[in-house]
Order: C-alpha cells, then structure tokens, then sequence
C-alpha cells in the first residue's frame, strides 16, 4: 500500500505522452495565452476542434479527457450569472437591487464559460499524459532561471523531491495513526465546532510529531551526506529537448502568435 | 475472548489496476485465553488479520465473530468493541500526544460511562503495570520520555481499558534485551489473568517460550496452525515461508543430526537444557 | 595498520549547562583500519552519541577525537571527515533525498565535490556493491525494507568512505531484510572497509574482529567476542544476553555439568557437547 | 534562544509540503471533515511559524501544486486561487512572527494565526473575484462572501494549531520560543 499516489495520469505511449514534460508545460502555456487572447466566437469553434484533435492524438478516452470539466457545471452557471448581471451595469437591461443583468454581460459569461472550458480540458490532457514526477521536475526546470534574481531554486528542488519522497511513507504512517486512535475509541467529528476542532487533534497532533521526527533525522543524515546549505552542489542535467519536443513547441507558439494577432 | 474467523477475505482498491488481495478465505478460531503467536512473511496479511479483527477494516468477504457474535452484523456494540479490544501497533509510541501522561493512558476511556475513580484506579494500574509510578509520572509530558518509556506508555493506554482481547503488532521492534524481556514477563502476566492475547512476530524463539500456538501465514493464506513444537517441527521446510531465526530449534536440529535423540519439537530453551542435560548424564 | 578512529578520555553531555548526565564519559577507544567493530550497549548508553561524533554531527565538547587522521575538534574538518566516515541510520525511511534511487545515490558525491561525469560509474559500483545493480531508474518507495537500508549504504558508499559507521541498521527489518544487510555489511567489511557496527543485538556481532561494550556513557570492556559473551558477569552489569551457545554453557554449570570450552557458535556447541 | 539551522527548515518545509498532499487524504476518510477543517492550511500555516517567510511562501505555492498533481484535488480549475491562499497565509505568518513578540508565546502564536488567516482570506477572496468576475465592483462582495465562509475554519484552526505547537516543542522537535523559567530550577 506504500504507494506514491499516481494522481490523473495514465500510462500511454503517444506522441503527446512521449514530449519531454517541460516542453508540454511550455505548451499548455502558450495554448492558455492563446486562448485567454481568442475574442470572437468563431475563434471559439476553432479551439474546439484543435482540443479534440489533441484528444485524439493523445489516444485519451474523451470521457477521461473532459472528466474535469463535468463536474464543475454549477460552476460554469455561477461564472455566467456573475459576467451577466455585472458585467456592464451601464448597458442593463433592468435593475434588481445590486443585479444589472446586459446582452454584453451575457456575452461576456459565455467567452469567459468557453475560456475555463478550455483551459480545464487542456490543462487535464496534460496531467492525464504526464507523471506527476515528470511534471514537477518540469516546473523545476522551467522555474530554475529565477536562480538569476537571487532565488534560490536549487534549495527549492531539493525541497521539492524531499517532499515528494517523503509522501507515500506519511500516508501510510497517518492511516497507521487514524486506525491506531480508532481502536484506542478516539472519534473524529462532534457536532460542536469548539469540539469538531478538538475531536481530530488525537490523529493530528501524533502526525505532525511524527512527520518532524522524521524531518529531523533526514536532515541529520544529509548532513552526515556532507550537505551543506550554503555552498554550490553540482546542478542537475536536464536532458535537451529532441524534435518533436520543438516541434510541438512551434506549433504551439505558432497557434499562439496568430490568435493574438487576429483575436 | 474468543475470536473466530469464518471463510474472510479482503481486498484492497477493488476494481482498479492496484487491487490486491490482502487475505484470503481465512478461517480460524483463537479460544479464549490463549496466547497466539502469528508469523509470516511482510505482506503476507498479517496486518490486515489483524486489523480485521479490531474491526478497523471490513472483510470483503466471510464473517469475524467475537464471543460468538459477528462484528459487522447489525446490532453489534462497536462501541464495547473498542474497549473489549485492545491494539498495540507498530511503533505504538507515536499516537501518544495529549499534555500529560494521565491524560493520555485515560484517553481511551473517556466514552465509557466510569466515574474519575474509576478511571484514575484503571490508570494507575496500568501505569504501574508498566513500571511507573503513577505519582511520578501523571502530571509530566508523555512526549518528554525516551523511546523504551513512551512504548510503555502507549500499552498502558492500551492497557487502561482493561481489554479482554489484546492485540500485539511486532511489540518487541527496536526494544533492548531489558526491554523486551519486561513487556514479555508482562503479556505472561496478563495471559494468566485470563487475557487472550494475539501477537504478531518474527521473533521465533520468543513466539516459541511464550506462545500457545502458532499461526503461520502466506500469501494471504493459512499455512500452518498448531503449538510452536508442530509448526516448527519442519523447520527448514517453513524457513522461506517467513519463520524466523529460531535459535533453540536450530541446535536441537544440529544435535539431532550428530545422532542425540532430541524431539522434534523441541523449541524452547528450558526444554533444550533438560534434554541436553539429561543427554550428558547418560 | 593505520588508526582509523582514535577517541581518547570524549565527554558529552546534552544539556546546554554542561551539569546534565553525560551521554559519554571519560570515553577512549582505539578502532584499527581495515577492523570489524562492533558496539553494543542496551538503548540509551551512549552508543547512537559516540556515532554521531564519529561522523562529525556532534562537535567534541572536551577529550581528543581523531577519525582517518583527521583532528576532529578542528571545525575546518568537519567536512573532510564526513567524506571520510559515513553513517548508515536506523529508520530507513528517512534516508533519501529523492524518490528515485539513481537521484538519491548521486546527492552525496555531489555535496563533496565529485565531478559529474564521474558520477554514474560510482553509482554503479556503489549499487553493485550492494548486490542491487540496475535499480537507478526505480523508486525507492516499492522497496522492502532490507533493500531500502541496502540503498541507504549505497548512498554512503558513492561517496567512497574509508570508514563505514552503522548505527542500528537492522532493528527496524524483518529477518530477511536483516540477513541481507548484515550480509553486504559483511561483505564490505571483506573488501576492506572499517566497519563500526552499533547495536544492541547480540547475535549480530558474533562475526566482529572485536566487541566494545558501553554502559552508562563509559567503556565497559573491549577485546574478541569470545572474550566479551563468555564473561557471564560482564554481560550481566551491560544488560545483554549472551549468545544461545554461550547460555546453554553457562546454565549447563550451574546444573553442575562442565563443558570443555565456552562455545560461542553453533558449530563450536556441537563441538563442545559432541566431543 | 536556539535556532533552527537552514538544512533542517528546508526539511520541515518538505515534510509540511507532504502533509498538504497526506491530510486532505486521511481527512477523505472521515465523513464530510475536508470542506470544514480545510486541512492543507494546517502545515502551510505552521511551515510559516516555523521556518519563516520565504519557506512558508514555497510550502503554500508547492502544496496545493503538489497535491493537484498527486492526488486531483484540488482540480485545476481551483488551484490557482487556492496557491494564492495558500502562499498568502505561509508567508504571512512568517512575516508576522518575526516581528510580533510579546514574550508569551501562545499570544504570540494567537495574532500570527489570526493576522495570516484573516490577510490570507482577503487575498483569496481578491483573487478569486480577480479571476472570474472580470474586475467589477462584485469584488468586495466575492472578497465578503469568501471571508465570511470561512469563519468555522478560522474557529478550528485556531484550536488545533496552538496544541500542535506545544505538542512539537514539548517533543523536543521544534526549540521554545521564548527561554523556559523554570521553578524546579
């Protein structure tokens, strides 16, 4: 059961599973910066078509791929209500207290609805194509040139992989915990606030002792790993991106460049 | 208390691609009183066994009675589950977390209906069960201890419910020599007054002096079941099936090989000495 | 042979006065290059704090310590004598650096300075040494224990100590788990290696060139095991069993039967009972 | 008063990024317990106290971040505003206890918690409105709506953070904040 959690993804070999994780990263970012870009509807129904070619090429099950984006229908009915009744009070139609319901508002919801549409689906096709630990040594190095301003992203990482390391071990030890005080007759919820916040210290309080008990002998063995936080370490080598990751970088940059060109 | 498990089965993450299957068609009876000793291999379903029994997880399949009484039927008293059961897992010492040690060894007893006499005599006794003295110890941190003081701690919060089935998950793990040998004169004590105590352990040689019986598990699986002379007795057989090192058999076995007429099951050490000595005076 | 640890008259205590108990007191123990030692004690006695001034966590408070000749007071070494004399942890869960084995294997080399290109050939050797060869690629989180703490050297051995420090390795694995680690310690220590085996299990350090014995903070007695397990009143005062062979003697004489030597195996009890 | 060294605050700021991953995870397990006692705000807060700003800044940012792509939740749609929070309230209780010290330190701890909670909530409630609503006078009322819904969390937080302290310093895990006086000398 010591597993470390898999998140969305799914193992695949496609084409969009085999571009280095970083590339992809840049990608969904230039595709966002599109999208956030794309005014008119028609532009709309272009993404639409380009998403499902993605889908496609991804070899995801749909169903899978627009998963994200189910479950958040009441919250594309909040976004559009919002955009409706606020959006431009100047051009209302009627006013109901603080609500200034207008075409332009109604508009306006509907681009902003399709945008986090959009934004869902393709940010879903990533994690679903992308280890999780892919993905976060992608915004590792997507994120370590901030080492120029003084940031220190070496620290970062090491933080980073400690962490991740270190997450199936305190699932497993705070099941452990949860069934430990369980069988001791501890019991988690209570109907009053005051006691709902105390009813859950007996699994709180022994994890997170636990998990700095943990800390500190990590640390201790790093320093006898003759860690030092204060002097250079060799850097990590990224392997260079192959062809099809510019490629697809190309591609997307291209998209990028004409949506904002032609809106 | 009487325990008895009928046909259980238990799988974990069932329908997806990491479902495994933990323990399967598990029938066995544990009477009261006993002193049981369970052995395998990690991740042979010993921790789920157990689990199981404490009711902490559902079977998938099959029934676990206590007492004659099925513990996921309708109308079964889990609250009187939870005081009638004790469990002592891995590394107990790291549940303890209240503000002081009274505090703690009674955090069990809170939903029990006893007065604070009540209560206060239970943990004082499980306290000095444990070596301690009440006085000394009650008003202080239970997480200032050393790690041999917080494990003893953390049975005594077991302890306190005064349950009449105790369960053991590897109690002896990183305990010195003194150690181990007070919390085992300890669960001799408790077995004598009558506790039924389950122990999971891969300490042969200790199963084999204090045990009744031995449950031998693989696979999920009920491999063997007997006193420890029975299982043991084919050791070498058994020794990849997660039995560990078990010293005492291990010379009986060389001696038996040198031509001496040691018994088979001759597994504990007083038994070992006897027949050495009565061998040497011949 | 070269010393390969020299603590001459170590004090330490914790408590930041300086009044408090003393973990080690008037402490003073010679470890030869190359020499198997092992270290026992029941918990508390000071053992895991002798460790940790081996490998530098702890500054020396007063007395001299010498670790691969490097004066340990000197804060300048530091460093140098982590470099030097690795240490293995108990609790193999809290060793790695990075989920992935290869990542984790070059952290230690990378702090002292290795060159990059050199090293995948010490994470080879390293994983090779430990009969593991070909995990890089693999998590450490779907491993058992035994092969965990196997990890665990590795990571040290990739830095290429001279002095190999193992502070309870074993108590936290199931037999098995144990038996390969005790056997790559083994091995190590074949291929040359000073190991320093602390523990509180007997049995693991019947195969050692010499047994230190430590209670309360002092040195209670270091020569062979044979030495060391046979003297009934010396394992009395540490709180440690003997050995099976050496029980089944000593409580034989008390019966009144005199076996012709103590035996500290159990080929040698058989020798002993058979002959 | 002792300090903590850097290795071992990047440390605590790891493990406290793991338990933004494990808690809302072991909170699954207890009925309807992740919406009230908002469980990834527990280390991230605590990350703050512990090991000041810039780490409480990184745990709240790789928390929810991690805990996206680990587990799925929080979605995608909502991690953005959640870092936001999250980042706000790590950074902000580190700010606040460096400067804050009025040599008790549950006081102390009581304004850091309270100040990081309250500036954290209107941060996410701005960015929230920031996002979706399109930048109109709603803001205030997204910022209001948020802050307000929030209050039970506060309420909880506020009990178990300060025994989870005590409970680390009296571990020995964590040193005192101020030096002890201690009357059995």
């Amino acid at each position: 059961m010591n597993r470390l959690p898999a998140g969305l993804y799914q193992p695949g070999d496609s084409v969009v599973h085999r571009l280095d994780a970083a590339a992809k990263l840049l990608c969904l970012l230039l595709l966002l910066a599109a999208v956030v870009n794309t005014a008119a509807p028609a532009g709309y129904g272009v993404w639409v078509l380009l998403l499902a070619l993605l889908i496609r090429l991804a070899r995801i099950p749909p169903r899978t791929a627009l998963a994200s984006a189910a479950g958040l229908g009441w919250f594309f009915l909040l976004i559009l209500l919002m955009n409706l009744c606020f959006y431009a009070p100047e051009q209302a139609w009627v006013s109901v207290w603080i609500f200034r319901p207008s075409s332009a508002g109604l508009l306006q919801g509907l681009r902003v609805a399709a945008r986090v549409f959009l934004l869902l689906v393709m940010s879903n096709v990533l994690m679903v194509s992308t280890p999780p630990l892919a993905l976060t040594g992608a915004f590792e190095r997507l994120l370590s040139p901030l080492r120029f301003i003084g940031v220190p992203t070496e620290l970062a990482a090491m933080i980073l992989s400690v962490a991740i390391q270190f997450i199936p071990t305190l699932l497993e030890e705070t099941d452990g915990i949860r069934k430990a005080q369980t069988a001791r007759g501890a019991r988690f919820d209570s109907p009053n606030l005051w006691e709902k916040g105390k009813a859950v210290l007996p699994l709180l309080a022994p994890v997170f002792v636990a998990a700095f008990q943990r800390a500190d002998e990590l640390s201790l063995a790093m320093e006898a790993r003759g860690y030092r936080a204060d002097i250079r370490r060799g850097r990590k080598k990224y392997p260079p991106f192959r062809a099809c990751d510019w490629l697809a970088l190309s591609l997307c940059a291209a998209a990028a460049v004409i949506f904002i060109i032609i809106r | 208390m009487s325990v008895e498990l009928r046909n259980v089965s238990c799988v974990y993450a069932p329908g997806t691609p990491y479902e495994t299957r933990a323990v399967t068609e598990l029938s066995l009876t544990i009477r009261d009183g006993e002193f049981a000793g369970v052995m395998g291999k990690t991740g042979c379903g010993k921790s789920t066994m157990i689990q199981l029994i404490a009711g902490l997880m559902r079977p998938s399949g099959g029934q676990i009675l206590l007492d004659g009484q099925d513990i996921n039927g309708k109308n079964f008293d889990r609250d009187g589950l939870r005081r009638r059961v004790g469990v002592v897992f891995q590394f107990p010492e790291i549940q303890l977390f209240e503000t002081t040690v009274k505090r703690d060894v009674a955090f069990g007893l809170r939903h029990f209906g006893w007065t604070e006499e009540e209560k206060e005599s239970s943990v004082r006794e499980a306290l000095e069960r444990m070596g301690f003295s009440y006085e000394a110890v009650k008003d202080k941190s239970p997480l200032g201890f050393s790690g041999g003081e917080k494990r003893r701690l953390a049975v005594a919060g077991v302890l306190a419910a005064r349950p009449e089935l105790l369960i053991l998950d590897e109690p002896l793990a990183g305990l010195d020599p003194l150690g181990r040998e007070a919390l085992l004169t300890l669960l001799g004590e408790l077995n004598r007054d009558g506790t039924t105590i389950l122990m999971v352990s891969h300490d042969a040689d200790t199963l084999a002096e204090y045990a009744d019986r031995i449950i031998l598990l693989k696979d999920g699986r009920l491999f063997r079941d007997g006193p420890a002379a029975e299982v043991f007795a084919d050791y070498d057989a058994l020794k990849d099936n997660g039995i560990g090192v078990c010293r005492v058999r291990e010379a009986a076995e060389a001696l038996r090989r040198r031509g001496w007429e040691i018994p088979a099951g001759t597994v504990r050490y007083g038994q070992l000495l006897d027949e050495i000595a009565g061998r040497w005076r011949q | 042979m070269k010393e390969a640890v020299q603590a001459k008259h170590l004090v330490h205590t914790y408590s930041p006065a300086g009044n408090g108990r003393r973990s080690l007191d008037d402490f003073s123990l010679t470890v030869m290059g190359g020499e198997f030692l092992a270290i026992l004690g029941h918990n508390g006695c000071g053992k895991t704090t002798l460790a940790r001034h081996l490998n530098a966590l702890l500054a020396v408070q007063q007395g001299e310590l010498t670790v691969a000749c490097l004066d340990a007071r000197n804060s300048a070494n530091v460093w140098k004598i982590r470099q030097r004399a690795g240490m293995v942890f108990q609790n193999p869960d809290n060793q790695f650096v990075s989920s992935v084995i290869g990542e984790d294997l070059a952290f230690g080399p990378r702090n002292f300075g290795v060159p990059e290109q050199e090293i995948p050939r010490r994470i080879q050797q390293a994983l090779e040494t430990v009969g593991m060869s070909g995990y890089e690629k693999r998590s450490t989180h779907l491993l058992s224990g035994g092969q965990k703490q196997r990890i665990a050297i590795a990571g040290v051995l990739a830095a290429e100590p001279d002095i190999l420090i193992f502070d309870e390795v074993t108590s936290m694995l199931d037999p098995e788990g144990r038996r390969d680690v005790l056997g790559t310690i083994g091995r190590l220590h074949a291929r040359g290696r000073t190991v320093i085996l602390i523990s509180h299990d007997i049995e693991e350090a019947v195969g050692a060139d010499r047994v230190a014995l430590i209670h309360d903070g002092r040195l209670l007695a270091v020569g062979t095991p044979r030495e060391m397990f046979t003297d009934a009143d010396l394992m009395r005062r540490t709180g440690l069993t003997p050995p099976l062979p050496v029980r089944v003697y000593n409580d034989l004489r008390e019966r009144g039967i005199t076996l012709p030597f103590c035996p500290l195996t159990m080929e040698e009890l058989e020798e002993a009972l058979c002959r | 008063m002792q300090t903590i060294s850097t290795v071992k605050k990047a440390i605590l700021t790891a493990v406290c990024i793991a338990l933004c991953v494990v808690l809302p995870q072991a909170f699954h397990a207890i009925p309807n317990a992740g919406s009230i006692y908002l469980p990834m705000h527990i280390p991230v807060l605590l990350c703050g106290l512990i090991c000041g700003w810039p780490f409480g800044l990184l745990c709240g940012l790789a928390g929810p971040l991690l805990s996206s792509l680990f587990t799925g939740m929080p979605p995608a749609a909502y991690l953005p505003p959640m870092a936001v929070e999250c980042a706000a309230y790590g950074c902000v209780s580190g700010i606040l206890t460096r400067f804050v010290r009025t040599k008790n330190t549950y006081a102390d701890l009581y304004i850091c918690l309270i100040g990081a909670m309250l500036s954290g909530r209107v941060i996410a409630g701005l960015a929230r409105a920031l996002i979706f609503a399109g930048g109109s006078y709603s803001m205030a009322a997204w910022a209001t709506g948020y802050f307000v819904t929030g209050l039970p969390g506060i309420v909880i937080q506020l009990v178990l953070l300060p025994v989870i302290v005590s409970a680390l310093m009296r571990a020995g895990l964590i040193p005192a904040r101020y030096p002890e006086v201690r009357s059995d000398g």
